[in-house]
């Protein structure tokens, strides 16, 4: 087939683009060529809109081991030991296809942690969905929450934690992000990088085949037999091959055998190859009739763009091979050896004998040209109607039985009691509460691991809003005792291309890097996922809100002094560390139970965060807590509820605040930041009251814990007994009906 | 005191097995992969739980194949302990060294939490140590529990006690609602005529420290060390 | 070669929670008129034209299928 | 009421983890002959005999089966 512009922009370049392509050739480019430039230069690959902005983020910190640029960070924490980690996207997938669209996500960020030569130990999933009265929703929720589990508890890595918001402005384009996070020994770290000319490179795990192959919107005779709709974009997910290429890429990486190691992710073998010589500054050689097929008469161009899953790419040392293949056999794959580094920095591919593509490597892998977008602060952000004294509430009790009945505040057990969050037995700390937290069998230590998010904060207000993102991960690592150290994220935004997008983009971006550097904890990675939106009916373009999601790591010395976030003694005092408001500004009380968007996101300042997460870690570390619950959305009521229900025991609350309350209403449900929820033992207050002082962090006191099951102010009462059923069966029911 | 922990393609407890059995009940153990040709001397087998073979085709299926379990079968037959938990003790049956089958849960969900079993009697190697009338806290984690048999094999193995651990509320009540998965009878653990071949879901490699929320599962595994001594 | 279809059900006598599942959406989203749903499992085998029957039917019945709550059929098969 | 059996199988182009798993499985048990195995689902409607073919179809095709990877034949049909 001839290549010509039309060609070119039919597979999503620019006319500038192919322009760069055919003189970096000095010739017109092969199909196959092209092919290749127009994945490796897809925003998914190239990060061609996002790239400058990705750049002004922190990325060094004395733990950090391993920042941006492989294929996941790394930070150490201590003893010669490091924790790998990172954060991807599946959303588009997960949309046409939720089970394996979620469950093949899930084995994408696997791959990404054990090809660091780190075994996994726990896996995370965000996702955001549309409200759950609708049933494609509801079809897609299942379906992705099945698709998870299925991957996750089959490869025996624990699903130990993860969040759901519910908001129709994800109705159309869920987003479906996940974290893995691995342990390895300094030493064991290895890198994608190439060296060693003459290197043999191989490919194992499962043949490619025509799937995920996108692009291709060509008449389908020209690609091959088959038509297009035989051409799934959409993979599906083998976890038992994943779990067999796990174990022996850890033994290969363990042996000493390799130079470096590379899944085939998006963009396939192309992607790998390159990228791979890229970084060790060399070239590469294939040769497309090594590499297993499973499907007949493939192309190359097929078979560079194939997206199959469960692939891996090796460099091998020259003279160990036999270690290699006998790793390999010993998991049931089959070494299959395609090709060989080079010293002419070409990226070379041959098929039936023939040269399909000669291309210098870098230009592929980083000469992406990077793409000129303008920002522009949008209309809404300036009409937006504020919170004021006059928005009608209702009582506290009415409020709280309504809220606790939407899946985005009752309890999330319907969907992490279907992943096996338990498998490698370290897991302490449990999904369902705040940060989960796992023991480390080979030392005292612990870590935290979290995700969060909050959209709806940042298209209020983006630059306070991923500042909150930040701020919020960090104070669920710390409300389980551990040291916030790191940051991996999953930009999700709308067409960037659009300035108002991007107008988004560059500011949570801001509000991101200002609180990664007060709370010092670095970005060592991370994923961007542009073009999330929808075309209505009426032809309306709707983007989803600007959703950052952060994925954190924390650290804790002594795993025997993690802390937990439910009450558990009676008689307790209650306290709320941070200073109340009534502001109900950007809270989800107004946009749940009054149906209306109304601002100001609430306030956050970083100074003030970091000290009171200082005194919180503290002052666990001198006992001075029962427990520790971060306020997040829902305000001081639902920190108070989750502490009362997840203690699994029949208490309530008598609240007597010892400051002024206008209504009680807005000081419950008011979001606001920088605040944690602790109980304390009656011998412990004067110490911890002291402490706050020396630390100039303000304390409320709200009331404590009682025998009776019931929250009670004066004569306001709401027994409990009905909140908890409300609150464990909301979820299932809504699914299920 | 020796136990062999076998490793399928796809198994992913055991690791986990084999840090209870030596750190928390003094085993000495070893792996073994699936394909060697002979079973190491040994006190104790155990199948542990995972994914073997991907649960592809049913779950258990495929790994019955396997070279090792020829040597495990001859194993059982001639009296030795083996100890299939989760994925297991699906292996068991599908080999038939147990006798059954498993559907999938009722509620067609994957179930990770912990539940509550009650042991039938304390005359067998697997419970002996087991304190009586305690409902023992501990994990299951599997989408295929729901123990069937038919009318006949389960009228012959509660007749012959064959039935070791059921579903219990955390008073030792064997109740519908303590049923997770639809299991007939609440069945959550049986053992051959003999005695000496044991299959649960329950993990209890999952309850053996305090870390793990559960210490209850280490009972079965002194039962088992105190019994083979 | 020839293409064999087999079907593997749950025999009758055994519970199809499944089956049930389906149902029951089916008729919450309108299709009432679907009395019930059961579900089973189909396996394509590829075989050589002179494959030997009995040896079919060993791997339906001792591999494909679980007879303590399946039973299976052979389809009529089709030449590829 | 009458019985309708439906197939849904994968589309050729994606992979079949199972049936591949299963064929390896076949072989190294010496059913050598055996040159593959692909999986698919079986179901089984029981609908009214007068049940309108449209809607039996529309619930192949989104309810029972997924465009994206798979495809659903319909067998002929039973009197019960
Ligand atoms: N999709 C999910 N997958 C796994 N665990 C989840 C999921 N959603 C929520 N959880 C768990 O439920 C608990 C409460 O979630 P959430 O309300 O989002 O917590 P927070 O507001 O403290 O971040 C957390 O422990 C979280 O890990
Ligand atoms: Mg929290």
């Amino acid at each position: 087939m001839q290549v010509t512009e039309e060609v070119a922009l039919e597979h999503g370049l620019t006319k500038n683009e192919y322009a760069a392509i055919k003189s970096i050739l000095n010739r017109t480019p092969t199909l196959t060529e092209l092919g290749i430039f127009s994945v490796m230069w897809s925003e998914h690959c190239s990060y061609k809109h996002s790239r400058p902005l990705l750049a002004t983020l922190p990325v060094e910190g004395e733990r950090v081991l391993q920042g941006p640029g492989e294929n996941a960070g790394a930070v150490d924490i201590g003893e010669g030991l490091a924790l790998v980690f990172k954060i991807e996207s599946h959303n588009h997938p997960s949309a046409v296809e939720p089970f394996e669209g979620a469950a093949t996500g899930v084995g994408g960020i696997l791959r990404d942690i054990f090809t660091m030569g780190a075994r996994p130990i726990a896996l995370l999933d965000s996702l955001s969905f549309g409200e759950l009265d609708n049933p494609r929703t509801r079809y897609l929720l299942k379906g992705v929450v099945n698709g998870i589990s299925h991957y996750g508890n089959c490869v025996g890595v624990p699903t130990v934690g993860g969040e759901l918001q519910t908001m129709n402005k994800y109705k159309g384009n869920p987003l479906v992000n996940a974290m893995c996070v691995g342990f390895a020994r300094h030493e064991e770290i290895i890198s994608a990088r190439a060296s060693g000319p003459g290197n043999p490179v191989y490919y194992f795990g499962n043949p490619t085949g025509r799937d995920g192959i996108h692009g291709a919107t060509f008449a389908s005779e020209e690609l091959g037999e088959d038509k297009e709709e035989k051409r799934p974009s959409v993979q599906v997910g083998d976890p038992f091959t994943e779990k067999l290429i796990m174990e022996a890429s850890l033994e290969l990486i363990a042996s000493g055998c390799l130079v470096s190691i590379q899944d085939m992710g998006a963009a396939g073998l192309t992607c790998s190859a390159s990228e791979m010589a890229e970084k060790g500054g060399l070239g590469i050689t294939i040769d497309l009739d090594k590499v297993p097929q499973r499907a007949k008469n493939m192309t190359s161009y097929e078979i560079m763009l194939s997206e199959s899953q469960e692939r891996m790419l090796a460099v091998c040392q020259a003279g160990k091979e036999d270690v290699l293949h006998r790793i390999l056999k010993k998991w049931e794959l089959e070494p299959c050896k395609i090709g060989y580094l080079t010293d002419d920095k070409l990226f070379r591919v041959n098929h039936k004998s023939q040269e399909v593509a000669c291309i210098p490597v870098h230009d592929v892998a980083e000469g992406a040209p990077v793409c000129e977008v303008s920002a522009e602060k949008p209309a809404y952000v300036q009409t937006m109607p504020t919170y004021n004294e006059g928005v009608s509430l209702e009582s506290w009790q009415d409020a709280l039985q309504r809220l606790v009945a939407h899946p985005h505040f009752a309890s999330k057990r319907w969907i992490y009691e279907q992943y096996d969050y338990m498998v490698q037995t370290n897991t302490v700390v449990r999904p369902g509460q705040d940060a989960a937290l796992l023991r480390l069998k080979d030392s005292d230590k612990a870590v935290s691991v979290t995700t969060d998010t909050n959209g709806y904060y940042c298209y209020l207000d983006p630059e306070k809003g991923g500042k909150i993102v930040v701020a919020q991960a960090a104070r669920n690592c710390v409300a389980a005792g551990a040291q916030p150290l790191a940051v991996t994220n999953c930009l999700n935004f709308g067409n960037p291309e659009n300035p108002e997008i991007y107008w988004q983009f560059q500011e949570v971006i801001k509000g991101m890097r200002q609180a990664c550097q007060i709370l010092e904890t670095p970005v060592t990675g991370g994923n961007v996922s542009l073009y999330n939106e929808t075309r209505s009916a009426e032809g309306k373009v709707e983007a989803i809100y600007p959703t950052p999601v952060i994925g954190m790591v924390g650290l804790l010395e002594n795993v025997a002094r993690y802390m937990t976030a439910f009450f558990k003694k009676e008689n307790d005092g209650i306290y709320l560390v941070g200073k109340p408001s009534e502001n109900l500004g950007g809270s989800q009380y107004l946009k749940i139970l009054n149906g209306e968007e109304r601002g100001p996101c609430p306030e956050i300042d970083l100074q003030e965060e970091r000290k009171t997460q200082q005194f919180i870690l503290r002052a666990i570390r001198k006992e001075l807590f029962s427990s520790v619950h971060d306020v997040s959305e829902g305000g001081i009521m639902i920190a108070l509820l989750e502490s009362l229900l997840w203690s699994g025991k029949e208490w309530g609350a008598l609240l007597q605040p010892d400051c002024s309350v206008k209504n009680r209403t807005a000081f419950l449900f008011s979001e606001i930041q920088s605040s944690f929820l602790v109980s304390v033992g009656r011998d412990k207050e004067k110490d911890f009251l002291e402490q706050a002082d020396q630390a100039q962090v303000p304390v409320v006191y709200l009331g404590k814990v009682t025998e009776k099951p019931a929250i009670c102010w004066e004569d306001d009462i709401l027994h409990l007994a009905e909140m908890r059923s409300l609150y464990e069966k909301a979820l299932e029911n809504t699914v299920a009906q | 005191m020796k136990a062999v922990i076998i490793t399928f393609p796809g198994s992913n407890c055991d690791q986990d097995c084999l840090w209870a059995l030596r750190e928390k009940a003094g085993f000495d153990v070893a792996l073994q992969w699936h394909r060697d040709s002979s079973l190491e001397k040994t006190d104790l087998v155990v199948l542990p739980g995972g994914f073997s073979y991907g649960d592809y085709l049913r779950t258990g299926a495929l790994a019955r194949f396997s070279p090792l379990m020829k040597e495990v079968i001859r194993f059982a037959q001639k009296g030795g302990p083996v100890l299939g938990i989760c994925n297991g003790f699906q292996i068991l049956l599908e080999s038939g060294l147990l006798p059954g089958a498993f559907l999938k849960n009722t509620t067609l969900r994957f179930i990770c939490r912990n539940v509550f079993i009650k042991a039938e009697h304390h005359d067998s190697i697997y419970t002996s140590a087991i304190s009586k009338g305690a409902a023992l806290d501990i994990p299951i984690a599997h989408y295929e529990g729901n123990y069937y048999a038919d009318t006949a094999t389960l009228k012959k193995i509660e007749e012959e006690g064959q039935v070791l651990f059921r579903y219990s509320d955390k008073d030792g009540n064997v109740t519908e609602k303590a049923n997770p998965n639809g299991s007939v009878n609440n069945i959550a653990g049986i053992c051959n005529e003999q005695g000496n071949v044991l299959g649960m879901m329950p993990h209890p490699e999952r309850a053996v420290d305090t870390y793990l929320h559960s210490c209850d599962g280490l009972a079965l595994f002194k039962s088992l060390y105190q019994s083979l001594k | 070669m020839k293409k064999i279809p087999v079907i593997v059900t749950l025999k009758e006598e055994v519970s199809d929670p499944e089956g049930t599942v389906i149902t029951h959406s089916l008729h919450s989203t309108g299709h009432t008129s679907i009395q019930s749903v059961r579900c089973g499992k189909y396996f394509e085998l590829e075989v050589p034209e002179d494959m030997n029957q009995e040896e079919i039917e060993a791997v339906c019945r001792d591999v494909l299928s679980n007879p303590v709550i399946e039973e299976y059929r052979i389809l009529t098969e089709e030449k590829i």
